[in-house]
């Protein structure tokens, strides 16, 4: 229950994240918009993970390195979702930088005043 | 309007793709081969009581080399865009200056950031956090000091060769897992050691230490440079 | 236990989709980008709930700290262009 | 092989029959032209005269080569047309040299004067010749091809394509002459003959100034004689050919003489009934009514 | 061998050592950054060479001490190999080029460059799924970095679009990688494949999951409509990076879809080929009506790729060949694309047109071509095996419909490229001239190389080392002009003479008598004709090459054992042919017509032989007689189709007047006189080897009798109208082959000995009247008919040569054509059919207007002022047409000598209505021939009267013209009264409705849909990045819809 409602959250985020992209056309609102959108899958990749009644996948005193795959969640998507933060942060750093050269050169962040590029 | 129209629509149908595979989730009861062989595994051959450092740092320790990668790539891409629109020290405008509580609350702080930065990623192998945690710390140190004084000249060749250096040796210490134990990015060229102990789980806590300090650097760089850019 | 758990889900989750909609149906650009913020500190919450420390530690420093400096950072050097692409009447774009 | 070196003299004992003949011919044929219109007419001899005044005639000049050559390519083409052709049916002496071809080398040796002689006029620079030589062509294209498409329809009917043997298969009655086995082919036939013999209504062609078949105006003397000579030969020639293919050829002399003179009739009488047509004029009449004739012949062989 | 993992572990290494370096160390950070990347790449070629020359196994390379699938792990196979070290030679190169550029980025533009190509041997090396993801993020931020760096304002907004589309694909990817894992239990490629077989049917979630991944994975080759960003990209980049993003990116994504499909399984194939074949056609048709060069070269990349996707979609049918085939296609591709992006970078501006600044550069312009046949799949590169593979098993397996629009689009391609080619050659050349600096020379020439070399390997690896067709001798000749080009051309001359004439006697006791015919037209005739060469003065760069090449193919031709054989000379023939004609001064539109139409003639060969093969290789010819009867009629009609293409049947003849009067004087003749008898030859192939086929009831030999009949009908009629001397003979050859191929088409002995008449009296005297009026037209100045006249005087050999010709020409005894004719005419008696006969009868007298017209417009008639002092055609040009005549009238007496063995040899097909052969007398079933009687008694009658005419008129003396019109005076005016224009009015007011260019108007309408409909569709990028973004969502949407 509390995954499917954590994983249709994030795949709400996504779902709203995507929107305000097609619908916004200022470049710092779209990149706005694509980090919710991150949030949202990442919030999905780690409900994925989660296995109800489980602990966090670490060895200390209550949780034995002998009877750890009885009692930890799956630390695959925790992992991987450690990458995809970082990697969001990235690619959010360049649109950034993007936004930025864009602004420079046409002194404008809407996006439908770049399309001499076309057919 | 029609626009908006279309994408809700699309964003529907996107839409019934994700609730399709929302109801058809089932969570696992038992763990899945690959995590139940890290479950089983990662004390004895890893030596790192965290499971999700063990996969970060080993198992999947080429991953995080990318990811460490994207950070050095956006750092250096947004040092170069930036380079250009960067003000020039004798065209500085006087500032307002900030206030007599934040300038001596930040010299306060930002030690005790850094160590707090220093903490997590050295503990990386032992409990949550890491390097990227460690490093995103330190940078809001950084920006802390930025803030504080955001006519602070930053060693940026300082925090480049930080950044650089981390890297080299990170490579480097991936090199010497090829060489020394069984592949590329292999920790166990360093005792394993007692689970649970700081000094424990091979090369992790250096490899965890470098990855801390790239990523601090590359933080700060992208921060610092932002914050030298003129606006437009 | 486990129904309070559901129970602040629950609210996180409402939390969150309120402040995703903020953030992109929102008049003010800074606003839109404090609450995608929000959104990321939300998720690592859940995430604390959902036992995963690692990932909430990071999305907390970086997703929602870091990242939202860099926006603001830009921000301040793009001023001028922050309203830019709000729908004016006839300026309709297909 | 052996060459039958007596086919020389016999062939030139043909020739010099069919000159003569066809002197005669024309001249009498003008002549009841002549009567047909009130008029007095030549005398009959006079092609002789003629043709001994212009060879009398000395000319001391020329407009290049090929005007020097065109009436030499044009007698040529008479005497080999003649020459390809057996005369008389069952005659090996008057079978002349067609052992050399069949009927296609006939049907195509027709070209060897007219392209001479075209390129002749041509040569002389003035723009009638050339004009003449345009309107002959064009008409040739839609005028021969009755003639072409009622051969083949012989060739298919006989099973060959020598002449001899398509005269053999004549014999033996004028029913079993082509002109009543085949007489839609033969129609088509005749109709082609019109226009091939550049009489009305087909004659268009020679209305500039008459160059392509020997004008007065540009060739005299020697070439005209040579081509008057022509003028005496390639009709004649011509419709051996037919009377071969279609009216069952000739056994001697006389009946050869009796049919030439009828085929020529026919051209004659039918130039009286007509106008004259223009080329586009006349290319659209034997398509409309020659070639379909021809076709029929074809599809009912 | 070098552990695979320096390949990565290098270009990190380095990039992060850049950032050590002080900013003004530029010149060490660029050696480290070629050091670095020429290290990469020889680890690449290392292995490569490992696996093929030392048959290595794959290695996996394992990380972190782990086994798979709990670690990462790495595989170097052979095709790994292979494509790292295509993505690091195109770093390297791009690197060399991109010098200036990178000295003004500094150290961390050369890092981010490193990353990038590190990123794609990433992609192509893993075995894991979600290290593909952060391999191919690290590969978009990396792009996205190069673009945002480069010089052209208008790539920021291209970058930009892009990472808005990368933020929907990698959103979709990460969550079908996760659901993945969910299911299966595992990130490992090979482990998920595996257990992917294993899941019950119906596991919703692991589809779902596995469509996610899939169309993300796909969007990365930008399939339509979701490609917009690229196109902008390619558009506005940097050519370096673009060749990058062509060659390297495209190799990587494709590598990693083809992953994807291993877990994918067989049921995703058909959606892989649908987007294959939509993306080839759609780019292709929008790359129709681009004039800016790099934007067609990006949707040309687009359409490539999709036509590789095509072929992985395919696997399930191809099997073991997908490799080979995929990665000949791969290869191409890239090596091109990356040659033409560097070229693109050496020309200062921007329009197609503009690249005729190439021209003053022959190296460069070989470069371009070399590209561009790569591209277009023409032999001997890769693409070309290829092709074959792929058409020969699509056809086996019965997939016409794909093979058709492959077909299709590969047309249109062609097309766009070689229309480029022409104004390369043909435009007005831009003021700005090429840049030359060496360091963008370097990469150009090594790709121009790796393109031969890659032509060998494929070659060798295409099965038997006797397909390699750059180890057929006659093609070694040609190519090895292309290193002689420096010399002059008379020492060429000579040594392709001497060259074709060596290999005629070598080798003419290798072929049956009919072959023998063909080989003597092709190797000695085409000697003949090439003397006239000498009259050329220079080096002539580029005309030996292209001639050898033309010759080569015909030799292959005529040796070619199987069917790839066969149809790979086809090729080469074509293109060394079009080359030639495209020499000629106003030849562009006609030479690409020409192309196209040659082209769309082989791919419709080269569909016949696929499907006649069905699958079979190697395919010898003469099994084409064992063709299922159900295939015949359909490989018939195909392959007819194909071969009249070459030998201009009507409708698909409208290349071939133009093509073959716009060529130089002795180019003319060469494609005229013996290349139009490559396509007689394959169609004589054809009918000795199906013989008669029916479709639907209807007898197909009788369809192709009346095609011929029309076609010689209106080949003449159109002649008839023409003004331009060489336009004249040229539709003169398209009536000549139309009577060949009826010939042919009439299916019993005489008709073939007849066609085989006209192969041999075409090119005697097509050749002969092309090189008179050539040399005519050189003299004068035009070819316009009606601005000469009465050149008969000045030039009297010209003149003997085409009044001999004419003769010869409209089959008037005694000359050779009247032989053609009389065969014809037994020929006919023999046949059933008698309907076409009537078209062609009528064909027959019309041949003498034109030819009259001919001789009389140029020769005779009156002298133009301005040609007063025309001298005779130069002796180069008069020494072949002499032997022409010679060996006209030699044919003419002795037919026998040439055609009595090849009457035997048609006993074999048909024993029936051969002609017996006595002394000089030809006897058929119905009537007789004696050539050497009829020379005689015409040469006798003749000489006699001439000697008598002599006699009579022996003083006469040579007058101006209009001397008695004018009573000796004629009053002198400069203009003259030559009636010549519109010489037959009066014929076209009566058929001139015939000869309306309802042909041209058809092809020219449909070249205008294609046209039109590109320029229309491709409206659909509007340039908004927020469209491209919808353009994908519309994609995903509609693809999963189809899945359903």
């Amino acid at each position: 229950m509390m995954i499917h409602l954590a994983m249709a959250t994030g795949f709400l985020l996504i779902l709203i994240g995507f929107y305000g992209a097609l619908s916004n056309r200022n470049l710092l609102r779209m990149i706005v918009a694509f980090t919710i959108a991150d949030s949202g899958v990442n919030l999905v990749i780690v409900a994925i993970g989660y296995m109800p009644g489980r602990t966090a996948p670490i060895l200390d005193a209550t949780v034995k390195a002998g009877d750890a795959a009885a009692r930890v969640i799956d630390p695959v998507p925790q992992a991987l979702v450690l990458t995809a933060i970082v990697i969001g942060v990235g690619v959010t750093a360049l649109m950034l930088a993007y936004a930025y050269k864009l602004y420079e050169k046409k002194r404008s962040l809407d996006i439908a005043k770049f399309t001499e590029l076309r057919g | 309007m029609v626009k908006r129209l279309l994408a809700l629509l699309l964003l529907a149908a996107i839409g019934g793709i994700f609730t399709t595979l929302v109801l058809g989730y089932m969570p696992d009861a038992e763990l899945n081969n690959t995590a139940r062989y890290y479950a089983d595994h990662t004390a004895a051959d890893i030596g790192s009581a965290n499971l999700v450092t063990a996969i970060v740092i080993t198992y999947r320790g080429l991953d995080t080399l990318g990811e460490v990668t994207v950070l050095f790539l956006a750092a250096a891409i947004l040092g170069l865009v930036l380079a250009r629109g960067r003000r020039q020290v004798q065209a500085r405008r006087e500032l307002t200056p900030v206030g007599e509580l934040l300038t001596t609350g930040s010299r306060v702080l930002v030690p005790l950031i850094m160590l707090l930065g220093v903490y997590v990623f050295v503990n990386g192998h032992l409990t949550p956090g890491g390097g990227f945690q460690g490093g995103a710390v330190i940078a809001s140190g950084v920006l802390l000091l930025l803030l504080t004084d955001p006519l602070r000249q930053f060693a940026h060749t300082l925090i480049a060769a930080v950044e650089s250096l981390a890297g080299v040796f990170y490579v480097a210490i991936g090199l010497m897992g090829l060489f020394l134990a069984g592949g590329f990015l292999d920790n166990r060229f360093l005792p394993i050691g007692t689970l649970g102990a700081l000094f424990s789980a091979g090369a992790i806590p250096i490899i965890y230490t470098l990855i801390g300090l790239k990523v601090g650097a590359e933080f700060s760089v992208m921060l610092s440079d932002l914050s030298d850019t003129e606006a437009l | 236990m486990s129904l309070l758990l559901t129970a602040m889900t629950l609210v996180l989750c409402i939390a969150m989709i309120v402040a995703a909609f903020v953030a992109i149906l929102g008049k003010s650009l800074p606003i839109a980008i404090l609450a995608a913020g929000l959104v990321s500190l939300v998720a690592s919450v859940l995430f604390v709930i959902l036992a995963s420390p690692d990932v909430a530690m990071t999305e907390a420093a970086i997703g929602s700290g870091l990242s939202t400096f860099l926006f603001f950072f830009v921000l301040g050097r793009v001023r001028g262009g922050e309203r830019d692409g709000e729908d004016e009447p006839g300026s309709e774009h297909g | 092989m052996q060459f039958d070196w007596m086919k020389i003299p016999y062939s030139l004992l043909t020739l010099f029959i069919v000159v003569n003949f066809g002197m005669i011919l024309t001249a009498f044929i003008a002549k009841i032209a002549a009567r047909v219109g009130r008029r007095n007419g030549i005398r009959i001899w006079q092609n002789y005269a003629d043709l001994i005044k212009s060879y009398g005639s000395r000319s001391s000049i020329t407009h290049g080569a090929m005007f020097y050559l065109a009436p030499v390519f044009r007698l040529t083409g008479g005497v080999g047309l003649l020459l390809f052709v057996p005369t008389i049916y069952g005659s090996s002496m008057f079978s002349n040299l067609s052992f050399a071809g069949d009927l296609i080398l006939a049907l195509y040796f027709v070209f060897f004067g007219t392209l001479g002689m075209a390129l002749g006029a041509a040569e002389s620079g003035h723009p009638h010749a050339a004009i003449g030589v345009s309107r002959g062509l064009s008409q040739v294209t839609t005028s021969e091809l009755p003639l072409a498409l009622a051969v083949y329809s012989v060739a298919l009917q006989y099973h060959t394509l020598s002449v001899t043997a398509i005269v053999a298969a004549q014999q033996g009655g004028f029913e079993h002459w082509t002109l009543f086995t085949n007489p839609l082919a033969v129609a088509a036939a005749m109709l082609a003959f019109l226009g091939s013999m550049m009489r009305p209504p087909f004659d268009v062609v020679l209305a500039p100034q008459e160059i392509p078949i020997g004008p007065p105006t540009e060739y005299h003397s020697s070439y005209l004689a040579l081509m008057q000579t022509n003028r005496a030969i390639y009709p004649i020639a011509k419709i051996v050919v037919y009377m071969n293919l279609f009216f069952g050829g000739a056994g001697n002399w006389p009946v050869f003489f009796l049919k030439v003179f009828l085929i020529y009739m026919v051209s004659v009488f039918v130039g009286v009934v007509f106008p004259r047509f223009r080329v586009e004029q006349s290319i659209r009449w034997f398509l409309i009514w020659a070639v379909p004739l021809g076709i029929l012949s074809i599809m009912l062989v | 061998m070098p552990n695979a993992l320096y390949l990565i572990v290098a270009a990190l290494a380095a990039s992060f050592v850049l950032g050590l370096l002080s900013p003004k160390r530029c010149g060490i950070a660029y050696a480290i950054t070629l050091v670095t990347l020429a290290f990469m790449a020889w680890v690449s070629a290392g292995w490569l060479w490992a696996f093929v020359v030392g048959g290595a196994q794959p290695v996996e390379i394992l990380t972190a001490g782990a086994l798979p699938p709990y670690a990462i792990n790495l595989r170097m196979g052979r095709a790994e190999a292979a494509m790292t070290l295509l993505i690091n030679l195109t770093g390297l190169l791009s690197a060399l080029y991109l010098k200036e550029s990178l000295f003004k980025l500094g150290h961390r533009g050369m890092a981010v460059l490193l990353v990038a190509i590190m990123a794609f041997c990433g992609i192509v090396l893993t075995r894991d799924l979600f290290n593909l993801f952060v391999f191919f993020e690290l590969a978009a931020i990396s792009t996205a970095g190069l673009i945002l760096l480069s010089e052209d304002d208008r790539a920021l907004s291209a970058g930009f679009k892009y990472l808005i589309v990368s933020q929907f694909v990698s959103t979709f990817l990460l969550i079908g990688i996760l659901f993945a894992y969910h299911a299966t239990g595992t990130l490992n490629i090979d482990t998920m494949a595996t257990s992917a077989r294993l899941l019950q049917v119906g596991a919703q979630g692991f589809t779902l999951a596995f469509f996610l991944m899939f169309i993300a994975l796909v969007t990365e080759l930008k399939p339509f409509p979701a490609n917009g960003w690229a196109l902008d990209i390619y558009e506005s980049a940097h050519p370096a990076y673009s060749a990058i993003f062509s060659a390297a990116a495209a190799t990587a994504s494709l590598y990693a879809v083809d992953k994807l499909l291993l877990i994918g399984g067989a049921s995703w194939y058909p959606m892989a080929s649908g987007i294959g074949i939509l993306t080839f056609l759609a780019a292709n048709l929008f790359a129709l009506p681009q004039s800016n060069d790099r934007r067609l070269l990006g949707y040309s990349s687009v359409a490539q790729i999709g036509l590789i996707l095509v072929v992985l979609g395919q696997r399930d049918l191809l099997g073991e060949s997908t490799s080979f085939i995929a990665i000949g296609l791969l290869v191409s591709h890239a090596v091109a694309k990356a040659g033409l992006y560097w070229l693109s970078g050496l020309v200062q501006k921007r329009n197609l047109i503009d690249w005729a600044a190439l021209r003053g550069h022959p190296f460069l312009v070989f470069a371009f071509i070399t590209f561009v046949a790569m591209l277009t799949s023409l032999p001997p590169f890769p693409g070309f095996y290829a092709k074959w593979e792929l058409v020969r098993m699509l056809a086996g397996g019965g997939r016409l419909a794909l093979l058709a629009l492959i077909l299709v689009g590969a047309l249109i391609e062609a097309g766009y490229l070689f229309r480029w080619f022409g104004y390369i050659l043909k435009r007005e050349p831009p003021t700005e001239a090429v840049s030359g600096e060496v360091h963008k020379l370097v990469p150009v020439f090594v790709a121009v190389l790796a393109g031969w070399a890659l032509g060998y390997l494929w070659g060798d690896l295409s099965g038997t080392g006797r397909h390699n067709l750059l180890l057929a001798l006659p093609l070694v000749f040609a190519v090895g002009f292309l290193l002689l080009d420096w010399l002059p051309a008379w020492v060429k001359n000579t040594l392709a003479i001497t060259g074709m004439v060596a290999f005629f006697f070598l080798t003419y006791t290798e072929y049956d008598p009919l072959r023998l015919i063909f080989a003597l037209i092709f190797l000695i005739g085409g000697a003949i004709t090439l003397l006239a060469s000498y009259d050329a003065h220079g080096r002539r760069i580029g005309f030996y090459p292209a001639a050898m090449l033309m010759v080569a193919g015909m030799v292959m031709l005529v040796r070619a054992k199987d069917s790839f054989e066969f149809f790979a000379a086809w090729e080469l023939l074509t293109i060394g042919s079009y080359f030639l004609i495209l020499r000629g001064k106003h030849s562009e539109p006609h030479a690409l017509s020409y192309l196209l139409f040659s082209l769309g003639g082989a791919f419709l060969i080269l569909a016949g032989f696929a499907i006649a093969a069905q699958g079979v290789a190697p395919f010898p010819i003469s099994a084409l007689g064992q063709v299922a009867p159900s295939l015949a009629p359909w490989v018939f009609v195909l392959l007819a189709t194909g071969f009249m293409t070459k030998t201009a049947a009507i409708g698909l003849h409208i290349w071939l007047p133009g093509a073959h009067a716009e060529a130089e004087t002795d180019v003319s003749p060469m494609v005229s006189g013996i290349l139009l008898k490559a396509g007689l030859f394959g169609l004589f192939v054809l009918l000795m080897t199906m013989g008669k086929q029916q479709l639907y009831g209807i007898e197909l030999t009788h369809v192709l009798l009346w095609i011929a009949a029309f076609t010689a009908l209106l080949g003449n009629l159109m002649a008839v109208f023409q003004e331009d001397a060489k336009r004249l003979l040229a539709y003169s050859s398209i009536g000549q082959m139309g009577y060949a191929l009826f010939g042919l088409a009439l299916m019993n002995h005489l008709g073939w000995l007849m066609a085989l008449m006209f192969v041999i009296n075409h090119y005697i005297y097509k050749s002969m009247l092309f090189l008179s009026v050539g040399g005519v037209a050189k003299r004068t100045g035009t070819r316009e008919m009606y601005r000469m006249g009465g050149l008969i005087r000045l030039m009297p050999l010209s003149f003997i040569a085409v009044l001999i010709g004419i003769i010869a020409v409209s089959g008037v005894p005694p000359l050779s054509g009247f032989g053609g004719r009389w065969i014809f005419y037994n020929a006919i008696l023999a046949s059933d059919y008698r309907m076409p006969m009537v078209i062609i009868f009528l064909a027959g007298p019309v041949a003498f207007l034109y030819l009259f017209r001919l001789i009389h417009s140029i020769f005779l008639g009156q002298l133009k002022d301005e040609l007063r002092r025309v001298k005779e055609a130069p002796f180069w040009i008069v020494l072949p047409q002499m032997l022409y005549v010679g060996l006209l009238l030699a044919f003419a007496l002795v037919p026998g000598l040439v055609l009595r063995r090849v009457d035997s040899y048609l006993n074999l097909f048909f024993p029936e209505g051969g002609l017996h052969w006595e002394g000089f007398e030809i006897t058929s079933d119905y009537g007789y021939w004696n050539p050497v009687a009829i020379m005689i008694v015409v040469a006798v009658i003749f000489v006699s009267l001439f000697a008598w005419l002599l006699f009579v008129n022996r003083r006469a003396q040579k007058v101006k013209q209009f001397n008695i019109v004018f009573s000796a005076e004629r009053p002198y005016r400069p203009e003259t009264t030559h009636f010549a224009w519109n010489f037959f009015a009066p014929y076209r007011k009566a058929l001139g409705f015939l000869v309306q260019p309802y042909a041209t108007n058809f092809w020219g309408t449909l070249t205008d849909i294609l046209h039109t409909a590109g320029d229309l569709a491709r409206r659909l990028y509007d340039g908004n990045g927020q469209s491209y973004a919808f353009h994908f969502l519309v994609f995903v949407v509609v693809v999963f819809g189809m899945g359903l």
